[in-house]
């Protein structure tokens, strides 16, 4: 049992942290990448496809590194502390994650060799409105032409419905759609070219981008076999986006109770610093309770998935998502709190750091969700074992 | 001890419901329920429609507009508009400068501001705060120095809620700077159309813009516009923030907001877990509306009953659980926040993560939730 | 609308408020009287019937005074301020209040009488081991001689069964027994005698008395008409009972908010007074407001069993018993960490306090249940309206 | 990083999980599981059980019992007792006195006590806090004055967990009234069978005698049971408040209390609500769990890790909160807590409400919460 970094991935998080301080120096670098019409650095993006960060969970014959989850956490961590607008969860860990798991040996070279060197860009569309983290499409329809039963020939997919949110939408080249199978068979996923597709970008509350799609009769091929249900691993995918999310979360709560500890050092109220006041450097305290709490939770999934089993992969993402929740609106309410006025404002990293965890949050899983998941487990066990 | 209102009450309560339900445009009305951006011009527009039945100031003198009503009947009017969807009489105006000049100021300055103030023909700023004078006021550094007979303003205000509509501006200006801090403040109102003014918006996280820094330079006021005495201001800060007993409490508009809440929640409600925080909520709103009953109901009593900072504090909490949990409900269709209006997610949801990150400021502007629990703890607790 | 007290309401808090003062000048007094057999004081007692205490509840026809909610509210909250043992709630409340509502003329007039005069003391066995708080028995049943449809003639009527928690009950002369009625008839209520009884006293956690009580064919009289499911009024009585000690456990926390406030006052650590330190006075400020929404909720819910509508009653009993319950293990816990070790002793008022209101609150319904109760009506309104 | 054992902590917690589970005696076992009051005698047979096979104080040198172990080991060591429902040894022998003998103590002390210590023939109480010394340790008065090699101890202690058990009890006594607080003060150890010594019990609110006063009234103390420094005292004090790493926060045992709650919950459990507040419950647990191993498997390297307070302070509010779940689980049944044993309610509900009242204890002795949230801000924020 080893909570540590060995020193391949200590040198990965030095030269990513390196990477985005050069990118996102100060907040209003961020500020300026955020107003500009794809609200992300595609030259940073290009680095980072550079430095094999873009295809770092993909297997080398696939284009990638063949790296693991602690890598990409890292990643996700650093993208975290500068707030990074960049869809690397979006595009690399959820829309690469579904083609790495269900596409097809040559699907999976082409699409995923080209990801990882930044050529194109996927967006993952498998939330339609109204519906609420579910592996089980049902406001996109896919339409066979032919029967599905025959196994033979080649027949014409094409997609109907809305999807919304789908994180970095309006950037993407090629969209994967999860949509209802015809018939009850269940949910397939599919690759639709983004331009048979009605994207209308926008942004969320922490200015990253997303996109509502209609499908319109829209051309499709399905990712994999046709015709299968694909639900387990569209739900496998988002469980590890969610623990990928968690890391991420805990790079933004970080840095927020570093700014926040900073600014009751250096900030001046009635003559003294504000760190002369014992009811705020309590709070301050119970921040960093909760970060570490959550520390150790998105360390310990990350850790799980590596164990590849389905259900524990899925039982952590519930695990450090309820948790990230809980520490992520505690940090980031008393981050603004702490700061007064100066926190509520869009050109202080702080208050943004809070939209941001709230973004995570509902995009990959509430604290209820997840709540509600575990409650019904309760009696599936004894105890929870933190060691197998 | 009794629930009922008197039959003078009751009826007083029904002739606000029929005002507010019937004679303030349901546009305005649907607005402030479906929790969307006001309009400037409708806040104008509402607040005239009230004046010109006189609910607009009703806590002012009588001879300025207002109603000597008693407090239960302040609070009845003040629940019944958050309750109809009115909006609130803007507070620079009816709750702020308006009693401030009613009580310090010179015949001359109420008659010259005062019905202009009642009718929002005059649209006010407050200009208080300061980059380094916000839980702090009395460090402010804005310096009025005289001139001949006028007062040759410098300085900088922050987190001017408004201002970007605002014609005029009160002002907390150091006008001695060699004595204790407190005691060389004084309240100018200044005319923001004064050369040398200057306001810039300040973005806040939920990406509006409701709060500005107001600049002065070299802002030449005329002398007649120093309300009450010179170096006097700090005795006018203490009297505007103590001067609420009614209506600190956001309790009508927070219950709103919660019943509309259950009917956006639509299925979600079968949730055993969503119910339960719901119903804590309701009880939760129910105390704290209580306890706002039994402030102004015990206001003729000379027993010391929970001030204003229970209600500030409890309330803006409240405020802020509620939006938290719409925010929860949401989901992901909240992620949809800037997408336009043709967005297939549902308003109210869409809505839902700007009011959560707005609202943070609840606790923050107006006197911190700290600045509330010391009062409790010094003022009410001896601590 | 008024939340104040009358000139006679005030007059008849000073009244208690001295006896009471005398009685219990200070905790010491309190911990040997319940160190006594009966665990409160009889001479006491006496002199509550004296001042027409006792007879609060009842009409002038069946020997009490006729007061209403307000007065016994008032009685109920001194009774917690000083953590009186005397059995008022449980007998006078409980056990009588049931006697009122169901008993016929002569049982009111016979035993109200002897309750007000303090000849006779009752205790309500409504409980039995297992069961949460409801007004159908399970745990005791009644069996009667003869066909209950035959409505004439002498019928015997007997009990089987164990009641536990029986408040009072080692002390009482006659119980108050609800007990499930033959072939699911619903539930009745019967007296009867305590020596008909096996009654074995034991002490809650705060050091009030309670009693295991076994029927085993104990003869039984019916109050009320024989036979007739009592439940709805076992109901109220409940509701109303629980909403009196609401107004005790007000009492507990006015003491316990004032105690902790002179504590933080005058304890010196490290050279100065403990309300130096901004921590511990934020943290008095939040039990305070705890304290006043209770106070809100408590004057509400007792006005409003004056409006006589038994489904307002049950909502008022379970508001007010959440709230109660919230601010009370809030006020509780808090009294006891700002006293530090002292709060933890049996010899301080402030931790038998805490023991007081947890024992309140068990005993007439926690906050779980409550919130349970209330969840189930939240789609019953719009608006929870504080005035009709 | 990686989350399994090496093949030989694995083994090692095999063996620790076996011995436990079978050599210690079954009824101490179930008494600590059900949450039963233990008695004295329990505590030695368990202790001289793991003592007799080197699992008593493993923690100290090898030389006196030390197992030189990993704080891995140690940490499973200490979470395998506890799952197993093994009373931890003695706090005041195992983790206080011993090491501070072994450390400072002369080779004489370590001869005569550490064996004893070890091995329970001596049960150590521990006499710092006195009625005006809690949080604030270093005003302590009782005090040592020399006569002769001896030395003559006058004062009072109090909050000396199991004194009435206790065979001999180290002191914090100030020995030079003269010098600065902390600089006064001395260890002594002092034989409770001393002409002098009294011990008074406190009653707490659950009933229980756990805490005791100690009053010493011209007890007469032999020079060589000093230990360390004249006027050294203060040094020991902080390296045995900072001696621990490992089994700060009570995670095993909350953990196995919350398992049995949820047996004893039975139909409860069926209610969203109550397995709601078990999940989050189930849930911080294991955030809590992983933190303490953090601490260990960090233990070799030099970045700062979360210190001990971070697990105290939440350890000990997850062990009330669990305390709560129970109590209001319990419902009225939890009345019966001083009924006899042949009471027809179930043992868990009647010993919830002692348990939650005693219970609170956790977050005021050895440090309360407010002195570990001030350890936190101070030494690991720097604020």
């Amino acid at each position: 049992m080893d909570f540590t970094y060995d020193d391949e991935q200590q040198a990965l998080r030095e030269a990513v942290r390196g990477l985005l301080a050069s990118a996102y120096a100060d907040h209003d670098a961020r500020r300026t990448t955020v107003a500009s019409d794809d609200g992300f650095d595609r030259a940073l993006w290009g680095r980072l496809a550079e430095m094999g960060i873009l295809g770092l969970p993909f297997s080398e014959a696939d284009g990638g590194v063949g790296a693991g989850p602690v890598e990409i956490g890292i990643v996700c961590q650093e993208l975290g502390r500068v707030l990074a607008p960049e869809p690397y969860l979006a595009c690399v860990v959820h829309a690469g994650g579904l083609v790495a798991a269900v596409g097809s040996p040559e699907q999976k070279a082409d699409l995923l060799g080209r990801l990882s060197s930044g050529e194109v860009l996927l967006a993952a569309a498998d939330t339609s409105p109204g519906s609420r983290w579910s592996s089980h499409a049902d406001g996109v329809r896919a339409s066979v032409s032919g029967d599905l039963s025959t196994g033979s020939g080649q027949r014409a997919w094409t997609l109907d419905g809305v999807a919304d949110p789908v994180m970095g939408g309006g950037a993407a080249d090629i969209l994967v759609v999860t949509a209802a199978l015809p018939d009850g068979h269940g949910t397939g996923v599919f690759l639709v070219d983004a331009s048979a597709a009605g994207v209308t970008a926008y942004a969320a509350a922490d200015l990253t981008r997303a996109a509502s799609v209609r499908f319109d009769g829209s051309a499709a091929t399905p990712l994999g076999q046709p015709g299968r249900d694909l639900s387990a691993s569209i739900a496998t995918i988002s469980d590890l986006t969610r623990i990928m999310g968690a890391n991420q979360s805990l790079g933004v709560m970080q840095s927020q109770v570093r700014a926040t500890t900073d600014y009751l050092k250096s900030r001046k109220q009635f003559g003294v610093t504000l760190n002369t006041f014992q009811a705020l450097t309590f709070r301050a305290a119970d921040m960093y309770v909760e970060l570490e709490l959550a520390h150790s939770m998105v360390d310990w999934a990350t850790m799980m998935i590596a164990g590849g089993d389905r259900e524990a992969v899925a039982d952590a993402a519930d695990r450090v998502g309820l948790q990230v929740s809980r520490s992520g609106r505690h940090v980031g309410q008393e981050a603004i709190q702490l700061h007064g006025g100066i926190g509520m404002t869009a050109e202080y990293a702080v208050g943004v750091g809070t939209a941001h965890l709230e973004v995570l949050d509902q995009w990959l899983g509430n604290g209820p969700h997840h709540l509600r998941r575990l409650s019904e487990r309760v009696t599936d066990h004894d105890l929870v074992e933190a060691l197998s | 001890m009794q629930l009922e209102l008197s039959p003078a009450d009751a009826e007083f309560r029904n002739r606000m419901r029929e005002f507010f339900t019937t004679k303030v445009p349901q546009e305005i009305r649907d607005t402030v329920l479906e929790g969307r951006h006001l309009s400037s011009d409708q806040i104008v527009e509402s607040q005239r429609v009230l004046n010109a039945e006189g609910l607009a100031v009703p806590h002012w003198p009588v001879e300025w507009g207002g109603q000597d009503w008693t407090d239960l009947q302040r609070h009845l009017w003040h629940e019944e508009m958050q309750r109809a969807g009115v909006p609130i009489p803007l507070a620079f105006n009816a709750s702020m400068i308006g009693p401030v000049i009613a009580h310090f100021g010179t015949q001359e300055q109420k008659e010259r501001f005062l019905p202009a103030t009642a009718n929002l023909d005059i649209w006010w700023s407050q200009g208080f705060s300061e980059p380094d004078a916000g839980s702090d006021l009395a460090s402010l550094r804005t310096s009025a120095v005289r001139d001949g007979d006028d007062w040759v303003v410098n300085g900088q205000k922050t987190w001017t809620t408004l201002g970007q509509h605002g014609d005029w501006i009160f002002t907390l200006v150091r006008t001695d700077p060699e004595v204790k801090k407190q005691a060389g403040i004084s309240m100018l109102l200044i005319d923001m159309t004064s050369p040398g003014v200057e306001v810039r918006p300040i973005e806040l996280i939920d990406g509006g813009h409701e709060v500005n820094e107001v600049w002065f330079s070299d802002v030449r006021v005329p002398g007649d516009l120093l309300v009450g005495e010179l170096n006097g201001g700090w005795t006018i800060a203490k009297f505007l923030l103590g001067n609420e007993r009614v209506g600190v409490a956001p309790v009508g508009a927070t219950k709103r907001a919660l019943a509309t809440l259950k009917t956006n929640a639509a299925a979600q409600l079968e949730d055993p877990l969503v119910r339960a925080r719901v119903a804590e909520l309701e009880n939760d709103l129910l105390a704290l509306e209580l306890t706002a009953l039994r402030v102004v109901a015990h206001s003729s009593d000379g027993e010391p009953h929970p001030a204003s900072s229970v209600l500030k504090l409890r309330g803006t909490e409240l405020q802020q659980s509620v939006s938290e949990l719409a925010l929860d409900l949401a989901g992901p269709a909240s992620l949809a926040s800037r997408a336009e209006d043709d967005s297939p997610q549902e308003g109210w949801a869409r809505r839902a993560a700007p009011t959560y990150l707005n609202l943070r400021k609840a606790s923050i502007y107006g006197g911190s939730n700290e600045i509330q629990r010391q009062i409790i703890s010094r003022t009410i607790l001896g601590l």
